[in-house]
């Protein structure tokens, strides 16, 4: 068992996913409860990896290499280090959370509802457990489907422009990644192997083209400013739990392909770059909070939020310092479960009112004590409070930062006054105040079910905040690793 | 001593941990179970917080002893080669600012349970201020920079849920909302100058950065290049900036005035006696920095000195009971401030003490006559209540003294130490200073009278209804009232020897010998009874006097004349009505600005230029190009079979003519 | 035995197929109108029958009739997947036919001889039997576009078709005598030897590889020679169309790998060029016109156009692995379009073509299953994992980038993110739209046929295993290739 | 000079042919009939290609390859009127310019 953890990771929620699609729209109660089964017994097999996991080494971890397609030397070749582990985890987890949080709201074709987000678990475990270039790429392509039909089927009124609008600004991102992943496989040795490739001499000018590659596709999916503006559309039109997705995972994966591609791959074309990630990375954190205070619709602003935080994470990627790219990691890890949270905090009140207009809100809070606690926990992490996860990420981030750049740092820093004002702007408008709509006198607070998934969110958001010793022990070989493999130019001599 | 003897059976750290966690789990069980306790939610908290005065008295006597701790509860993270434990360091500091603030939170919560009664928010009120007094006590506790910067932000969380604690009203979310930002400005510079910290020292431990601080004298950051600036200087400015935040020093002070949404307690625990004297502490605790940069003792002495006079000079024209004595706390937070840059650190601390006692005691006071004027705040519908609350208005007075300077209570003996100190700083710009705290003496003691005679002396102004119902407050209330007001007389008195002139404070404070005003003090210091004496031929206490005389002339005796005089000064009123016009600037120009980018962000940037003409752009182009492109196909035969022989004369011409 | 007759068996599937041609051609005469089912079943087994002949002969490599026809794993993989499209199309095709009244047993004649001249393209050793392979191929297909003769749109298509395709045939065989003339023979293979002597700047050469590759790429349909291909892919009728996706694109490949691999290797650097030019219009041209049709047989054959851009990026390559993988790419194609117009095939009724895009709205709730397997087939012809359309996509793409023209894979890659867009239009009025009340599936006769229903499962289900485990089939297409050069 | 013909001089011939069938094709806009008298022209062009390079190489089998040609171009002949007569049957008409249903 132990032998094929990884395995069973990705195909036991891909093979259950289309259990549940076989029993059918018209028993939902049965695929409902299925695949809450599935998706429990797909985190319980992703658990003994962090039991398992040995702290010391940055070698590769569960790894299974099995011939794939012959012909062109690929291998089925999966593997977690300090890096991916948590994603795998924060997957695992959100997946399970994510039925829950649809149990009720989401009434029609539910099998099909549940399916795709089993099936597109088990793809997201399987673009962090790659380690072989065209599966990487597989399963980051496959992932797209499940998303485009979520957002397309289950989604709001501009669903189709949104999530057509969402397929093709991730597929113009990723195929020039697969032209780059091609070429290196010409100047590797005929080999799709992610870790070969770290070790291929490269030139400047192939570094810095197969840099922009990698840039294209991991920079739509983060998403960076300027090709971001897929992601509020995205966030709008899909239904909760695809927003949740979405947020919570799907954005870390560019975020992971920089360090798992970009980095140990170009690492010269990166110090060449990094100038030019830094700058958007600002720009990420500046400019799009200013767009995220002035928003009108929760998701949106939330959506606005999460490009900002992203901003954070790529910036520590590119000053190459320990501390930076910890924190990054941490600050992914707190974004899935603060975005996450946010994004069902805003579907809670969607289900009750079905409206994300701020403006249709306000004094929320008289009728809804138990939901405005957990939701203003959630945005004082979205603020970056210390003693929450927020804090952990952006802390480490800004302080890796000024040991290189410190003006990057002081303008990364204005984020904690923007995020402060966008975030507890939002929540002034919608949660506190007088009652002003009679729709809002009618809400009801929340059931047993939601403060089951808001707590459980809750409860970690705390823990990493309080105690991100047990998250960071797990990353730091393997940071160790990757600092010193990006210190080391790849260009021949 | 003997109470505390049995205590020795526990580990010392056992100990240290009770006094943040005792609130802490106050705080949660209101929390938590607040829905079902009700009325009794008041019980944890107030538990927790007695538990916590009572060890934070035993530790101050510890530390009498010289028996300091300085260790690790636990590893945080490591974070690359960084390791950031949580855990305490408590000296004689440490302990002084333990009890202020537990003794304070103790009062408050007494305070509250008759003031609160009967609020729907009753047990969440008891959770947020046990909340706050945990994450106080987890502030001055700190042993490293990130425990303090969390302690720092938790109490603004805490603040900002206590101002906005009313949700239902649009100012107090307002006030609230600005709170927090303009904290965040404040924090937004302190967490850079962790970074800094960080940075240059490679450790956010307080011993660690402090014996690094000597290598990095003479060293230089061009942050703006081509202008090397001195690194503890830099350092220094930066983490200040997240004291004038918090200590609301100019022009971060906006929010102060504001908070005063919040309930009355809040306004005592937090916005006078606590959260507000945080930054205080912090300059306090990083004394080894600030003593090794002149420009930034300079920049903190002037910031401190504007703050205390302009302050109290707006102080002067405010109405609202509790926004006269915000304004005259951020006065007070200015003299704590010049202290600090005039290297007198012991007198900043010992001045935050005397008037954390007599602040909350004058908010106290204050709440109490709003809860007898059925919730009225405005002065100007008061007068007279000095028969109806006697024990409020000797209470009320006795602050009054103390906040004005007069001897013998505690606030003159910390003020006049605080002056004498400017006075003898060798700053550029120290003279200045002086004469602006000089006069701030006037100021304070003029508009402090001003509200004590329109309040308790003169004709009754409200209504019949009210007066008719006018009361002196339950003990709840009035208990807290005498508790403080004993400290608030007697403790500038007792206390300026070992505290005020530092033989106390000596082991956490470092102060370079050219800034060792408070040392000069101290070598001609023959006591407290002659330092009062030689007060009395001073300016200080003059005006004071002089501010109590016009204030009773005009407020008391010819009621008229304020009338009279604000048309003479009109544009002088307007002028501090508009509060310097700090708030106009920031609405207009900042918040205007920050929307308006936004705005254009969103809208032109966002909108028009990258989705409208980049992809939807392209996306549209495609398809006319596409739909163009189609009409090529025309259906007709000769057409189809001219492409093709146009498509083979090209490829043939292509190998004639380039190939050839 | 005489040196012309020597390895004649190499030729036993040609013959049997044939055979059983005319054995269903007099069957379908006598038995008439009684026992019309006679014609598919027999050609059903004409085509087993003709898989197992050219089982038995995998492993043997020669040439037979002096040459005429050659025998390597090219052929018998080609074959085999000829037949395999053309037994897709059979049984597909039985209840379409019946709805529109033209299930006649001259439709499975046809057939077989149109997989006759395929068999012969794909073995033709010789200009000659090449030429008698394509026109055998060409004639057929001619006759069966115009096979439903009371539509305008199926005869139109078919005069279309005819003399379009005549001028392709002229035009190939133009070159043919250029190169018969500078070489002295029709064999591929002593071209092949002729060429080592002649300057690969000769123009006449260049000419005769011109006209050469311009009937290859009028066959192929790839621009500016593609103008046919839409009218005829949308008039003809749906299951002739679906036949002219698959085998005759086989057929079209085998004329590349005959004509320009066997015997204009040693001119690869000129025919080289020629592809380029041919990939980069058929690319821009196929998949940008796709996006602005309406209707689906329409769009698919614009699609087609770039495919053919696409499968040409490997022949560019102009190595091994770059003709494997463009043989990989064809495979793929024919599979993908025996699906989605088996697709059309299927939803269609009696006086109903589910040719319109608009007409598969809300087909998710209909039926959802149906809809399922469009969602494979859309996403594999736009080259999505983790279905087979990927893989085809990423050999071409390898085997171009090792040839060194990574500018020709990012404008590739750039079109297949175009060309994404119509395929998700598909899905989006199948999964998002609501159905259109005027389109009732449920209310049009309906004559039950399980066995294509099942074929299409199959087919379309086998574009997403192949997805998971495209191994096998790559290593196959490999193999095919090993042979050739 | 004169007396037998040059090779090129047929090649010439034939390409004009050749030439002529292509113009024919895509200049006529009347008569479907003269599309296909143009397409035999077309392959008469190609024969006479075959038949002098099979007497200047002295080989045959440029000559075998005209005879299959010319039956192929009688079954082409035979199809394509089969195919203009159900046509016509459907449209009444054979003129070139109608046959435009099919298109964009």
């Amino acid at each position: 068992m132990n032998a094929q953890l990884l395995s069973y990771s990705i195909w036991v929620p891909i093979v259950g996913g289309l259990l549940v699609l076989a029993v059918g729209d018209r028993r939902a109660q049965l695929a409902r409860w299925l695949a809450l089964l599935v998706s429990l017994l797909a985190f319980a097999i992703t658990i003994p990896l962090y039991t398992g996991f040995d702290t010391h080494t940055a070698a590769m971890q569960f790894s299974e290499r099995v011939a794939w397609i012959p012909s062109l030397n690929i291998y089925y070749h999966l593997g977690v280090d300090g890096i991916s582990l948590w994603f795998v985890l924060l997957t695992s987890f959100l997946t399970v959370l994510v039925v829950i949080s649809s149990w009720r709201n989401v009434q029609t074709r539910v099998a099909q509802f549940m399916a795709a987000f089993l099936i597109m678990e088990g793809m997201m475990i399987g673009v962090f457990c790659a380690l072989d270039a065209i599966l990487f790429y597989v399963f980051w392509e496959a992932m797209l489907i499940p998303m485009f039909l979520i957002i397309g089927v289950w989604g709001g009124p501009r669903r189709v422009y949104a999530t057509i609008k969402f397929f093709l600004y991730t597929f113009l991102g990723s195929v020039l990644m697969l032209v780059a992943l091609l070429y290196l496989y010409f100047h590797s040795d005929h080999s799709f192997d992610l870790l070969v490739y770290q070790h291929t001499p490269l030139g400047m000018t192939a570094q810095i083209l197969i840099f922009i590659a990698f840039f294209v596709a991991f920079a739509v999916k983060i998403p960076m400013w300027p090709v971001h503006t897929w992601l509020p559309d995205a966030h709008v039109e899909a239904p909760t739990a695809g927003s949740v997705v979405l947020a919570a995972i799907m954005l870390k994966m560019g975020a992971y392909g920089f360090l798992r591609l970009s980095l140990p791959i170009v690492p010269d074309a990166s110090h060449k770059l990094a100038w030019l990630m830094i700058l958007l990375s600002l720009i990420a954190i500046i400019y799009v909070a200013l767009v995220a205070i002035v928003q009108e619709d929760m998701k949106k602003l939330v959506a606005y939020s999460s490009i900002a935080h992203m901003g954070f994470v790529t910036l520590g990627f590119f000053v190459f310092d320990s501390v930076a790219i910890e924190g990054s990691i941490i600050q992914m890890l707190s974004h899935g479960f603060i975005s996450a949270a946010m994004f069902l905090c805003i579907g809670v009140l969607y289900d009750r009112m079905h409206t994300r207009n701020i403006r249709a809100y306000g004094g929320v809070a008289n009728v809804m004590p138990i939901f405005a606690a957990l939701m203003m926990l959630f945005a004082m992490g979205n603020v970056g409070l210390p003693g929450t996860s927020g804090f952990v990420g952006e802390f480490m981030v800004v302080l890796g930062t000024y040991q290189m750049h410190p003006w990057a740092a002081i303008l990364a820093a204005t984020g904690l006054i923007t995020g402060a004002s966008y975030t507890l702007w939002l929540f002034k408008r919608a949660i506190f105040g007088g009652i002003v709509h009679p729709e809002v006198a009618a809400l009801k607070d929340l059931d047993l079910r939601e403060i089951l998934v808001l707590g459980t969110l809750a409860a970690f958001t705390l823990l990493l905040g309080v105690w991100p010793a047990p998250f960071l022990d797990i990353v730091h070989s393997s940071v160790q690793h990757l600092v010193a493999q990006i210190a080391v130019s790849k260009i021949p001599a | 001593m003997w109470v505390f003897d049995w205590l020795h059976v526990f580990p010392p750290l056992v100990v240290y941990l009770i006094i943040p966690l005792a609130p802490l789990a106050g705080s949660l069980v209101a929390g938590f179970a607040g829905w079902k306790l009700q009325e009794q939610a008041h019980w944890a908290p107030l538990a927790g917080v007695a538990v916590a005065f009572y060890l934070a008295l035993a530790v101050l006597f510890q530390t009498l002893h010289g028996q300091d701790f300085y260790g690790n509860v636990y590893t945080w993270a490591v974070m690359g080669h960084l390791q950031v434990p949580i855990g305490f360091d408590v000296d004689s500091l440490t302990a002084l600012m333990l009890v202020v603030v537990t003794f304070v939170s103790l009062c408050v919560h007494l305070y509250t349970i008759g003031y609160m009664h009967g609020d729907p928010g009753y047990a969440r009120f008891f959770s947020y201020i046990s909340l706050f007094t945990f994450s106080m006590i987890m502030l001055v506790m700190s042993n490293n920079f990130l425990q303090l910067f969390f302690g720092w932000e938790a109490v603004g969380l805490v603040s900002y849920l206590l101002i906005g604690f009313w949700f239902q009203r649009e100012s107090a979310n307002v006030a609230a909302l600005k709170a927090f930002i303009v904290n965040r400005v404040g924090d937004f510079g302190f967490l850079i100058g962790i970074a800094a910290v960080y940075h240059y020292c490679g450790s956010l431990d307080y011993r660690t950065v402090f014996a690094m601080v000597p290598h990095l004298v003479g060293q230089t950051v061009e942050i703006i290049p081509g202008h090397p600036w001195n690194v503890l200087t830099w350092i220094a400015l930066l983490l200040f900036i997240g004291a004038m935040g918090k200590s609301a020093q100019v022009p971060l002070h906006v929010w102060l005035p504001e908070s005063m949404e919040g309930p009355t307690p809040i306004s005592a625990l937090i916005h006078a006696a606590t959260m507000v004297t945080a930054g205080i502490f912090m300059v306090a605790r990083m004394s080894p920095i600030y003593e090794q940069s002149a420009t930034a003792l300079t920049v903190i002495l002037l910031i401190g000195s504007i703050t205390a006079l302009f302050m109290g000079l707006i102080g002067l024209v405010q109405n609202d009971i509790k926004r006269i004595i915000a304004y005259s706390t951020l006065s007070q937070l200015g003299y704590m401030t010049a202290a600090l840059g005039a290297s007198a650190f012991s007198a900043a601390i010992f001045h935050l003490m005397t008037h954390a006692f007599f602040k909350a005691l004058l908010f106290l006071a204050a709440g109490s006559v709003i809860h007898a004027m059925a919730n009225e705040q405005d002065i100007r519908k008061m007068g007279g209540l000095r028969k109806a609350m006697p024990i409020t208005y000797i209470t009320f007075l006795i602050g009054g003294l103390a906040l004005s300077g007069i001897p013998p209570f505690a606030g003159f003996f910390s003020k006049d130490l605080i002056i004498e100190a400017v006075g003898l700083s060798t700053l550029p710009g120290a003279g200045w200073a002086e004469f602006m705290l000089v006069a701030g003496a006037f100021v304070t003691a003029l508009y402090t009278f001003r509200m004590f005679f329109m309040v308790f002396h003169g004709e009754p102004r409200m209504d019949p209804y009210t007066r008719d119902h006018l009361h002196e407050s339950p003990w709840v209330i009035t208990v807290p009232l005498i508790a403080l007001a004993i400290p608030a007389a007697y403790a500038g008195w007792a206390y300026i020897g070992p505290v005020g002139l530092g033989h106390f404070l000596d082991s956490s404070l470092v102060i370079a010998p050219q800034f060792n005003t408070i040392g000069e003090i101290a070598a001609h210091w023959q006591g407290a009874g002659v330092f009062l004496v030689h007060g009395l031929e001073a300016w200080p206490f003059w005006l004071a006097i002089a501010g109590i005389v016009c204030a009773a002339y005009f407020y008391a005796w010819r009621s008229g004349l304020p009338e009279t005089l604000s048309r003479a000064l009109s544009p002088a009123i307007w002028l501090l009505q508009s509060k310097f016009g700090f708030d106009a600037f920031n609405n207009a120009v900042l918040v205007r600005g920050v929307i308006q980018f936004g705005r254009l962000f969103w809208h032109v940037g966002d909108e028009k230029l990258i989705d409208g003409l980049m992809v939807n752009g392209t996306a549209f182009g495609i398809g006319k190009l596409a739909l163009s492109w189609r009409r090529v196909q025309t259906g007709y035969i000769y057409h189809y079979a001219f492409a093709m022989i146009i498509g083979l004369i090209l490829l043939m011409t292509y190998f004639v003519v380039w190939k050839g | 035995m005489n040196a012309f007759l020597l390895h004649w068996t190499f030729a036993i599937p040609e013959i049997w197929v044939l055979s059983m041609a005319c054995v269903v051609l007099l069957a379908d005469l006598y038995l008439g109108e009684r026992l019309r089912d006679v014609a598919p079943v027999l050609t059903v087994l004409t085509l087993l029958g003709a898989a197992v002949l050219t089982f038995f002969e995998i492993g043997q490599s020669g040439t037979a009739f002096a040459g005429q026809l050659i025998l390597d794993p090219f052929t018998n993989v080609a074959e085999l997947f000829s037949y395999l499209a053309v037994l897709m199309v059979v049984l597909y095709s039985r209840r379409y036919l019946m709805d529109r009244g033209i299930y006649r047993g001259e439709i499975y004649v046809l057939l077989l001889f149109a997989l006759l001249g395929v068999m012969v393209m794909v073995s033709g050793g010789s200009l000659l039997s090449i030429y008698l392979g394509l026109e055998l191929l060409a004639l057929s297909q001619y006759a069966l576009v115009a096979f439903h003769r009371d539509s305008l749109s199926a005869t139109e298509a078919g005069l279309k078709y005819f003399v379009l395709g005549a001028l392709a045939s002229g035009l190939l065989l133009y070159g043919m005598s250029l190169l018969y003339g500078l070489t002295g023979t029709l064999d591929v293979r002593h071209i092949a030897a002729a060429l080592v002597n002649v300057n690969s700047s000769n123009l006449i050469l260049v000419f005769a590889l011109v006209f050469i590759v311009a009937g290859i790429a009028f066959k192929l349909g790839a621009a500016p020679f593609h103008m046919w291909l839409p009218d005829v892919y949308q008039g003809a009728p749906t299951v002739v169309t679906t036949f002219l996706a698959s085998a005759p694109k086989i057929g079209a490949f085998a004329l590349i790998v005959r004509l320009l691999i066997d015997g204009g290797y040693g001119m690869l650097e000129s025919w080289q060029q020629i592809f380029i030019a041919l990939t980069l219009v058929s690319l821009v041209v196929g998949n940008l016109i796709a996006i602005a049709q309406q209707n689906l047989k329409r769009m698919l054959a614009y699609s087609t156009v770039g495919h053919v851009g696409f499968l040409s990026l490997g022949i560019v390559a102009g190595t091994a692995a770059g003709f494997a993988s463009a043989f990989f790419y064809t495979i793929v194609y024919v599979l993908m379009s025996l699906a989605g117009f088996g697709m059309i095939l299927l939803l269609s009724r009696a006086g109903f073509e589910a040719e319109r895009i608009d007409d598969f709205k809300g087909l998710a709730q209909r039926k959802p299953w149906y809809a399922f397997l469009m969602l494979i087939i859309m996403f594999s012809m736009a080259g999505v994992p983790p279905t087979v359309g990927f893989y085809a996509k990423l050999a071409v793409f390898q085997a171009v980038i090792a040839a060194g023209y990574v500018w020709l894979a990012v404008i590739g890659v750039l079109l297949a993110v175009i060309g994404a867009f119509y395929y998700l239009r598909v899905v989006k009025v199948m999964f998002f739209d609501a159905p259109d009340p005027d389109v009732d599936f449920e209310n049009a006769p309906i004559v039950r046929d399980d066995l294509a229903s099942a074929t299409l499962s199959m087919n379309s289900l086998a574009l997403l295993v192949l997805g998971i485990v495209p191994g096998p089939l790559m290593a196959f297409c490999f193999y095919a290739m090993q042979g050739v050069i | 000079m004169g007396g037998q013909p040059t090779l090129a001089a047929y090649l010439i011939l034939g390409a004009i042919l050749f030439s002529i069938g292509v113009v024919g094709i895509f200049l006529n806009r009347k008569n479907v009939i003269i599309l296909l008298m143009a397409i035999e022209l077309l392959l008469l062009a190609v024969n006479i290609n075959l038949v002098a390079f099979s007497r200047y190489l002295g080989n045959l089998e440029g000559q075998v390859f005209v005879f299959f040609i010319l039956t192929v171009a009688a079954a082409e002949a035979a199809i394509g009127l089969a195919i203009l007569v159900v046509y016509f049957r459907n449209r009444r008409s054979i003129n070139v310019e109608d046959i435009d249903e099919l298109r964009g």
